[in-house]
């Protein structure tokens, strides 16, 4: 941890944290069994900050982006927002979510096809009583680029294309004026084509609008397309994080690090073998030893964790923006 | 700029006309359908109850069809054209309301069901289902003969029988609309329940609904003849208890074909004219049926 | 191969099912009348007269008191051979004073009696008080050495065949629901009767069994409603069969329903009270219409009482000044004079109040011609200012609406008169108005009326015939004039029969008479008929329509399955996306 | 000769409210052993392309020009014939694997199946090559008694994978067989597809619309728009340096992590998608380009050669092509 | 006719049964339990309501079961005392509920016996009459429907299609009347051939004959009763068909050089069917609804007929007894199918 700082990073540090995870447990019985869909994470997200949140698919990516949210209740620690903890009352919640919006991946589904631009857009401020509806509505439209706003007014969903259709939910999302964005895939379903408008616009509007974001992606281009920081998941839990060029450059976690060799332009391509990851069986250990390239070509033995990696228990990683990886291996050789 | 969103209601409206339209069967259904029901509307502007009576009856007794009498004459010689277009009146208003009474049952539990997880969804779910699987002939009877065979109790007996299958569309659709992303994303703009099961819910479940109307009435006016067939209604003149008078004064033996073929027909009519437009709403408002087809 | 061919089979069509083979426990008509055919009585109706005449006794005796009644039982033979003694009788008898579970068909036929004792061929009866309709005893005699081993009765099926009989058939199969199969009983005392099997087939569907009428899968049909009659009047091979019947059609009206302790009960239109009232409404009634309308001619307007003119001996009919008919002139005029102003809107009001002439009709759910009935008494009220409303209950709530509770104005209301009337002028006693608990005691009227009363407990003593009828009919007058009821009209009992089948049968009373809704067994005995040919009529119809149905399913089978190949090939040659 | 030539190849959609021209004019060929791949957004007619290929489509498609397999022309063959082509000679990896396997069926019929359509097994035969096409997609033979919901969303597209070489067929269509499916699982597949190919040089024609990821699999890369090529070339040059403005964008829209120019600055396209139905005049991408010229919006565009062995469809790569 | 919507309705929507959100979720051995269990549940709740909907009849139970007869006070208390109607309620629900779990259903007011001994002499000819004609609508219906689904319109889907609409919309009873009247009495040139009461004749031969004069019987009841059912199998199946068709499966199997009928028959049926089968025995409540009517209509001596007539006597104790039998068949029927749809289907009987 001796790399210099980067600029974003200075800034980020020096920002207190707006929206924090503290040590978040969330747990589904499913087939009669627990499954850790979220298992100690800790996060947050300053002020302004684009934070990406990658990791294969069932790591529990969404299920945490839900739970920041207040739309699932964890099991055990906290979410904090503006140092407070989260209240699940119902008024309490409601005010909550002025605060903290979301956008989802398919945006087709997230407009309801009854219902024009204009109703879609004033949802929001009519759930929250709020005054000057058409004015929230233009303002909000025009912030996600969608200008001018009143010729889309009356439009259905289904007479958009992919890419208006997702301003139209992040303009939704807008008029609530809200103070951090969670967007969950918020690309996946579009043309390749529109995908860099509308991350071009995540990044106006944290210029704009100084609105933080945390991004759920599994794709690496777009957490180096937009974020700042980068936490990656595996299996309910935060295995790395830092700063997007930290982390994407000199990826330090096994898992990272096959995660970026099977970008098409990576030379060597580490396919990780094994089953895919199930939150009913998380194994003991590193929760990673089962699958890790490391641990399978003897490096890790090398370096005298193997046995650490297989049965003892890694320490949950601190909420800071400093790169940092749960990995004994890393550690060990790191230093 | 109401103006401007009446019009575009107005054009989907079109639209949906237009591909009503295409449906050969749900034009013919609902020309009959309203003719009937528009029949049934002005029948007192020009005949009144008294043709349902026997002692006004004064034409001859089982007349055959003829120039003056078109569909015969019954058994006290009253007209069978006038009884059954008096009789319209009860056989759609029975339809009508059991159909209404069923829907308004099945939605609410329907989305109830739907939308509450958890223990109330899933007891709301049993309910259903044990309704579901009463045989609803035999218990709409067996509610008919113990609380007399009024209309109000066939309205009930036909209702509270019929209401667990539209509750199960209902339920399923509102399922199906749940799962939708929107929902997700209004809880995350602040919605609460009531806010989710009106502006999203229903919105969406109506046009179904209205579909499921068609049919439900459709059925409700066969299950009303068939009880007042079986005796269990003690109703005024309604094609049931036409059909279960040309019964009991043995029309079949007589050689009244007509008394018994016309209400017969009449509500073999109506209620197929019911069911074709409910197919072809049911074809047009239904996505996953619009795909098939 | 025709297990029929050559006998001499009789098919009766009847629209109810048995509900019980044994005779204790079956109440339903089709069920009396079938015992009647198997088992001995202790007198039957005369054929001419309907009197009662010996049956299973042969004759009988009275004390002087009337409390006493020694019976002579005739040296017969049950069916299998044993002989019928008066053990038989009084076990029979007994059996029903002792075991609840025996009185429920005919319990108040024992109710009177003190004890039964026999000795030999006497049977001796001990009353409780006299009872000049002790030879109207509707119990049938059973045979003691088969039945002894019952014990519980309410659960006894008497699914025994062939059952041990000494009337002139002896069941030999019962399908249920289906048909009874009776068989000339060889032993009976007055000769074998003269075919070979009598058959009971029932319909659920009167409709079907009209059909099965005229098509000849029966030979009679009785009990036919006056529709169903006109359908088979003009069919050349039915000989329809019309004749006054044995059933009297009245409204009951409440004149104030009491308790047998005199409280009122139930709520009744304070204006029946008022006996101007109800004989202004006699008045409204036109029943030379009723007739024609409601029982399309096939009745007679009555203008006496409860007993139908059937009864030629205690028929009463009213004459003269004392005689209703149809006027409403005189209605209104009545109505007018008792002070019942007609309002604005064309209604009476009672003299005292404002409480409006508006009057309910009960009548049973399910009976189309109570529907008919209803409307035409509306019509007729109307002319006269009163207002009717018709209220439809389903048996048991009118039952006990209209004989206990009381709740009700007017309720349509009818009654099969058996050959002496003891017992439904009996339904007009004080004594048969609900105890005050509630508990009914099955009257027709809740009336209750001193001289009425008299009379009653005069005839009971009286064993003069012609005296007993006078005071008959003296009740029946005060009926009439006190009018708790309205006789309407007396409805013809309506039957048909295949003239190509039947060659004789001989109706009871024999002047006129009735044939299967007649009392006693007496039509049913004298009853011929055409040998059933080999193999030919609808009796074979059973097997040759199986034939046709085989084949015709054969015929569709092979249809489909050719259809089915034809199509598979086709389908394989025009194949497309 | 070439194994597959698509000649002029249109498909047009009747539907209630008129005719969706989804294909036009479509003209490519692919060696045999060769890998094709063709990308574009969605709607622009890749999957009718496929579809076509075997005459897959519905009845309400209708489609002009010739598909030559093997110098046989597909639109003309008898029903017959076409089911003998059918799998046993080309074969297709559905887009979503999810609904391609019969649920209610265990997997190990449904690849035997076309074995015994095609008499080219005896059951028992079947039943081993069944064994060995799982090991070859790294499945286990017992899976084979599986039914299609027992297994993952990768597991499932490699028995789709197993089920088209089931036939050992000369040319296999690949539509989109990895959207949808997880980054770790679709480096998996690809690499299985690659392997495949390389070894037994089995044709392959893959639909994407992730170039980067057809530059990976395939020699030649053809991107479509609304309907029709309007790029086409080796799959490296095509990916790297695009001639046509759509393909240039398509290209940068996956940015390549650690190079600099794309932090915190993504690139996209502006514009909507054109509705098939109601298509520009002129070049139908005009009224999305960002290098437009006046003459587009008139002009008659088609598949100018753009050097070697490159074809694009756009006015600026004629000049430039005209002038060099 | 009951509920014209089911067979509209998506059958994958109802196959799917209570449940749906993750019917992958439990073992075969666990879903039959749980099954059973809601099965249990279904039939006490059935229990519970049968006591107390009975309750509310109108009269005096005791009365009703004398139909009117006189009977002194002494005899009704003692009827009631016999009844255990003089108990608190609670003790009567228990009394009801041990009766019936003894299979005591009572005694019947109008045949002064066993109510479950008359169930037992006319469950016989119901199950023949109605296994009958559940047997040919069902293979009728799936048949057509299967034609129709495949090849949707065409002339064949339209004719069917459209027959069926017909006869669905006809009142089981008219439809009844109007065939004993054309085949059982005979009208015009028609001969009445058919016998149309019962179900044999009263002389019934033996042996072979026996079994073509019972099949006799059956033609009219049956024909009825399939004419009224098939119709909504028919589109049930279509419908179901349909949606299997659009399947991308299917579109494989077409490419994997299947002939026509081979998709169908090996891959588009098999996967219809399940759905629709099992809908077929979830609506056995349907045909014994069809079954009352008809037996009524042809005096066929089933259950349907019992229940008609306690229902128009009226007979209480019949009418209880008769509707819990027929309530309880049709749940168990219900969750057979279910455990069966559960047990075939592999997606979601759970490995
Ligand atoms: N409501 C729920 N009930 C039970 N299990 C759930 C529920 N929601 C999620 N899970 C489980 O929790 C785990 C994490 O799910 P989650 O949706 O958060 O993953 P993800 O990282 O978003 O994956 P993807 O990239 O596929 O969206 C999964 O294994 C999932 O099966
Ligand atoms: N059955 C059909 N009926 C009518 N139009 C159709 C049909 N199938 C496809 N289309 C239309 O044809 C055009 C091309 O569709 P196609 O499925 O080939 O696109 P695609 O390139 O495969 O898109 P994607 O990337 O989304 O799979 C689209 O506009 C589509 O709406
Ligand atoms: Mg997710
Ligand atoms: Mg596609």
């Amino acid at each position: 941890m001796t790399e210099t700082q980067t600029a974003a990073e200075a800034v980020a540090t020096t920002r207190p944290a707006l929206l924090e995870a503290r040590d978040l447990h969330v747990e589904f019985s499913s087939r009669g069994r627990r499954a850790r869909a979220v298992d100690g994470v800790n996060l947050a997200i300053g002020q302004g900050e684009i934070v990406a949140l990658v990791g294969e698919s069932g790591c529990g990516k969404t299920t945490l982006a839900r739970t920041l949210l207040g739309l699932e209740r964890p099991t055990s620690g906290e979410v904090r927002y503006d140092g407070d903890p989260l209240s699940y009352t119902s008024k309490a919640l409601k005010a909550y979510r002025r605060q903290v919006q979301l956008v989802l991946q398919d945006p087709t589904g997230s407009l309801n096809p009854r219902h024009t631009v204009y109703e879609a857009v004033a949802e929001g401020p009519r759930i929250h009583g709020l005054r000057d509806e058409q004015d929230v509505v233009s303002t909000a439209l025009s912030h996600a680029g969608l200008r001018p706003p009143d010729r889309f007014f009356l439009r259905y969903p289904h007479e958009l294309s992919g890419g208006q259709r997702q301003r139209v939910v992040i303009a939704g999302a807008l008029a609530l004026d809200p103070k951090v964005l969670i967007a969950d895939e918020p690309v996946a379903s579009l043309d390749a084509s529109v995908r860099g408008e509308i991350l071009a616009l995540l990044l106006r509007l944290r210029a704009e609008l100084g609105l933080s974001a945390l991004v759920v992606t599994h794709d690496l281009g777009l957490a180096w397309n937009i974020a700042d920081r980068v936490a990656v998941m595996y299996l309910g839990r935060i295995v790395e994080s830092g700063p997007v060029e930290q982390v994407l450059t000199a990826p330090r976690h096994p898992y990272t690090q096959a995660l970026m060799s099977v970008l098409p332009e990576s030379p060597e391509r580490v396919v990780l073998t094994g089953e895919p990851p199930d939150p009913t069986r998380i194994p003991g250990g590193c929760r990673f030893h089962a699958r890790c390239q490391v641990l399978a070509s003897g490096k890790a033995a090398e370096a005298g964790v193997d046995g650490r990696c297989r049965t003892q228990l890694l320490d949950i990683l601190p909420a800071t923006a400093e790169a940092q990886a749960a990995c004994y291996y890393a550690e060990t050789v790191g230093q | 700029m109401t103006s401007v969103s009446a019009a575009r209601r107005r054009l989907a409206l079109s639209r949906f006309w237009a591909e009503y339209r295409q449906h050969r069967g749900g034009m013919i259904g609902l020309i009959v359908l309203v003719a009937a029901v528009l029949l049934a509307l002005v029948a007192p502007l020009f005949i009144s109850e008294d043709v349902t009576s026997v002692v006004e009856g004064v034409g001859e007794k089982w007349a055959a069809p003829s120039l003056s009498e078109p569909f015969g004459t019954d058994e006290s010689g009253r007209s069978i054209l006038l009884m059954v277009w008096w009789g319209s009146r009860t056989s759609l208003l029975i339809g009508f309301l059991a159909a209404l009474l069923s829907i308004v049952i099945g939605l609410v539990f329907g989305v109830a069901a739907g939308h509450f997880r958890g223990w109330l969804g899933a007891a709301l779910m049993r309910i259903t289902d044990w309704f579901l699987v009463l045989p609803s002939l035999v218990t709409a009877l067996v509610l008919a003969a113990i609380l007399g065979g009024s209309t109000f109790t066939i309205i009930m007996a036909i209702g509270i029988t019929t209401w667990p299958s539209t509750a199960r569309l209902i339920r399923a659709q509102t399922l199906a609309v749940e799962a939708r992303p929107y929902i997700e994303r209004s809880k995350a703009l602040g919605a609460g329940h009531w806010h989710i099961t009106t502006r999203h819910v229903l919105p969406n479940v109506a046009p179904l609904l209205l579909a499921s109307t068609t049919l439900e009435v459709a059925s409700a006016i066969v299950t009303e003849s068939t009880l007042a067939f079986l005796g269990a209604s003690s109703n005024k003149t309604s094609w049931g208890t036409m059909l279960r008078a040309s019964y009991d004064f043995g029309a079949a033996t007589q050689g009244a074909w007509w008394y018994i073929l016309i209400p017969g027909l009449a509500i073999l009519v109506v209620v197929m004219a019911f069911t074709l437009v409910g197919r072809a709403l049911e074809a047009v408002l239904n996505p996953r049926l619009r795909r098939a087809a | 191969q025709d297990p029929a061919a050559g006998k001499k089979v009789f098919r009766v069509g009847a629209t109810q099912a048995m509900d019980s083979m044994n005779p204790f426990l079956a109440v339903r008509l089709v069920s009396t009348s079938i015992h009647r055919w198997m088992y001995g009585y202790l007198t039957v109706p005369d054929s001419k007269t309907l009197q009662p005449s010996p049956d299973l006794a042969e004759s009988w005796t009275t004390s002087e008191d009337g409390l006493t009644w020694t019976f002579k039982i005739r040296t017969a033979k049950w069916s299998d051979g044993q002989p019928v003694t008066a053990e038989d009788a009084a076990w029979t008898f007994n059996k029903m004073m002792t075991d609840e579970a025996a009185k429920t068909a005919n319990g108040p036929a024992v109710e009177n009696f003190e004890s039964v004792t026999a000795s030999g061929q006497d049977l001796t009866i001990k009353l409780k008080a006299p009872q000049a309709s002790m030879l109207e005893n509707p119990v049938p005699i059973m045979p003691k050495h088969a039945w002894e081993s019952v014990t519980d009765m309410a659960n006894y099926d008497a699914e025994k065949y062939p059952t041990v009989s000494s009337g002139p058939y002896i069941a030999v199969e019962h399908k249920k629901d289906q048909y009874v199969k009776l068989q000339a009983n060889p032993n009976y005392w007055r000769g074998k009767p003269k075919i070979d099997e009598l058959q009971v087939i029932f319909y659920d569907n009167p409709q079907a069994a009209i059909a099965g009428l005229k098509k000849g899968d029966i030979d009679l049909l009785g009990r036919m409603t006056p529709q169903e009659f006109e359908a088979i009047q003009n069919d050349p091979n039915i000989e329809a069969w019309n004749t006054q019947g044995r059933r009297a059609a009245y409204l009951q009206v409440n004149h104030g329903a009491t308790t047998t302790d005199d409280k009122a009960v139930g709520d009744g239109h304070p204006a029946l009270k008022d006996v101007k009232v109800r004989q202004a409404l006699h008045y409204a009634i036109d029943k030379q219409k009723l007739v024609d309308e409601v029982q399309n001619g096939l009745a007679k307007p009555a203008d006496g009482s409860i007993v139908p003119p059937m009864y030629k001996d205690f028929f009463w009919e009213a004459t003269g000044e004392e005689k209703v008919s149809y006027d409403p002139a005189k209605a209104n005029q009545i109505l007018d004079d008792a002070g019942y102003k007609k309002g604005a809107d064309g209604i009476r009001t009672m003299p005292d109040g404002d409480r409006k002439l508006e009057f309910r009709f009960t009548i049973h759910t399910e009976t189309p011609i109570e529907d008919k009935l209803a409307e035409y008494l509306t019509a007729f009220f109307k002319e006269v200012g009163i207002t009717l409303t018709t209220v439809k209950l389903e048996s048991s709530k009118f039952t006990e609406e209209t004989g206990v509770t009381g709740n009700f104005d007017i309720a349509i209301s009818g009654w099969s008169v058996n050959p002496d009337p003891e017992e439904v002028m009996a339904t007009h006693l004080c004594s048969r108005r609900p105890a005050p608990g509630g508990e009914g005691g099955g009257t027709e009227s809740f009336f209750c009326d001193d001289t009425f009363e008299k009379l009653y407990q005069d005839q009971l003593k009286e064993l003069d015939r012609p005296k007993r009828i006078d005071l008959l009919k003296q009740m029946q007058e005060r009926l009439y004039t006190q009018a708790p009821i309205i006789a309407i009209y007396y409805t013809n009992d309506l039957e048909g029969y295949r003239k190509d089948r039947v060659t004789s049968i001989t109706p009871i009373p024999e002047d006129k008479g009735l044939l299967y809704g007649g009392s006693g067994y007496w039509p049913f005995y004298t009853v011929d008929v055409k040998a059933t040919a080999a193999a030919s009529g609808s009796t074979g119809g059973g097997s040759n329509t199986g034939i046709i149905a085989g084949i015709v399913g054969a015929v569709v089978v092979i249809g489909v399955g050719a259809f089915l190949l034809t199509r598979r090939r086709k389908s394989t040659a025009d194949e497309r996306e | 000769m070439s194994l597959l030539e698509l000649d002029d190849v249109s498909v047009t959609y009747r539907i209630a409210s008129g005719e969706v021209p989804a294909v036009r004019g479509v003209s490519l060929s692919l060696d045999a052993g060769a890998a094709l791949g063709i990308a574009g957004e969605s709607g622009s007619g890749k999957s009718t392309v496929a579809m076509a290929l075997l005459r897959l489509l519905p009845r309400d498609a209708r489609v002009g020009g010739r598909i030559l397999l093997d110098g046989d022309d597909v639109l003309a063959m008898k029903w017959g014939r076409l089911r003998a082509v059918r799998w046993a000679e080309a074969s297709i990896v559905f887009q979503g694997a999810q609904h391609g396997l019969n649920p209610v069926r265990r997997i190990g019929d449904q690849i035997a199946e076309p074995l015994l359509v095609h008499d080219l097994a005896k059951p028992d035969a079947a039943r081993k090559r069944v064994a060995e096409l799982l090991e070859q997609v790294g499945l286990p033979a017992w899976r084979a008694r599986s039914y299609p919901h027992e297994l993952s969303g990768g597991q499932r597209q490699r028995v789709m994978i197993a089920m088209a070489l089931a036939c050992s067929p000369r040319l296999i269509i690949a539509d989109e067989p990895t959207t949808a499916l997880d980054v770790m699982v679709q480096a998996q597949v690809l690499s299985l597809i690659k392997e495949l190919v390389a070894e037994q040089g089995i044709s392959l024609i893959m639909i994407s619309h992730d170039l980067s990821v057809l530059a990976d699999v395939c020699d030649q890369l053809a991107v479509m728009y609304a309907g029709r090529v309007v790029e086409h070339g080796p799959s490296g040059e095509v990916f790297h340096e695009a001639r046509h403005p759509y393909s240039r964008a398509l290209a940068a829209a996956f940015p390549t992590v650690g190079d600099p120019v794309s932090r915190m600055a993504p690139k996209g396209l502006g514009g909507d998608p054109p509705d098939p139905m109601h298509l520009p005049g002129g070049c139908s991408f005009h009224p999305r380009c960002p290098v437009v010229l006046d003459e587009c919006s008139s002009i008659d565009v088609e598949l100018w050669p753009a050097g070697d062995g490159r074809r694009a469809a756009c006015v600026r790569v004629r000049e430039t092509e005209d002038a060099s | 006719m009951t509920t014209p919507l089911e067979a509209a309705e998506p059958a994958a929507v109802q196959a799917a049964g209570p449940g749906d959100e993750r019917p992958t979720s439990r073992g075969t051995l666990r879903y039959a339990l749980s099954k059973g269990g809601g099965a249990l549940f279904s039939i006490a709740m059935v229990l519970v309501g049968t006591f107390f909907v009975f309750r509310l009849l109108p009269g005096d139970p005791v009365r009703n079961l004398a139909q009117g007869r006189n009977m002194t006070p002494a005899q009704l208390d003692l009827e009631r005392r016999r009844l255990g109607l003089d108990k608190p309620l609670l003790d009567q629900f228990i009394d009801f509920v041990g009766d019936t779990l003894r299979l005591d259903l009572g005694t019947s007011y109008e045949y002064k016996r066993p109510v479950l001994d008359l169930i037992g002499e006319r469950i016989g000819p119901t199950l023949l009459l109605a296994g009958t004609g559940l047997v040919i609508a069902v293979s009728l219906g799936i048949w057509q429907g299967t034609r129709a689904g495949w090849r949707h319109g065409t002339r064949f889907d339209r004719l069917s299609t459209g027959a069926s609409l017909l006869l669905w919309s006809v009142p089981t009873f008219w439809l009844g009347l109007l065939l004993m009247m054309v085949f059982g009495v005979g009208i015009g040139p028609i001969p009445g051939i058919f016998p149309f009461r019962g179900i044999e004749s009263v002389d019934a031969p033996d042996g072979f004959a026996y079994v073509l004069d019972v099949a006799s019987h059956m033609v009219l009841p049956c024909l009825t009763l399939v004419a009224v059912v098939y119709a909504q199998y028919l589109l049930v199946m279509r419908s179901s068909l349909m949606e299997e068709v659009s399947q991308d499966y299917v579109t494989v199997a077409k490419a994997k050089g299947l002939r026509d009928d081979e998709v169908r028959r090996r891959h588009a049926v098999p996967n219809a069917l399940l759905p629709t089968v099992t809908l077929v025995f979830m609506r056995v409540g349907f045909v014994v609804g069809g079954a009352v009517t008809v037996e009524t209509i042809y005096t066929w001596p089933g259950l349907g007929q019992l229940f008609y007539e306690a229902i128009s006597v009226p007979d209480f104790t019949l009418m209880q007894g008769t509707f819990l039998l027929i309530t309880v068949a049709v749940i168990v029927m219900n969750t057979l199918a279910d455990v069966v749809y559960h047990l075939l289907d592999p997606r979601v009987r759970s490995a």
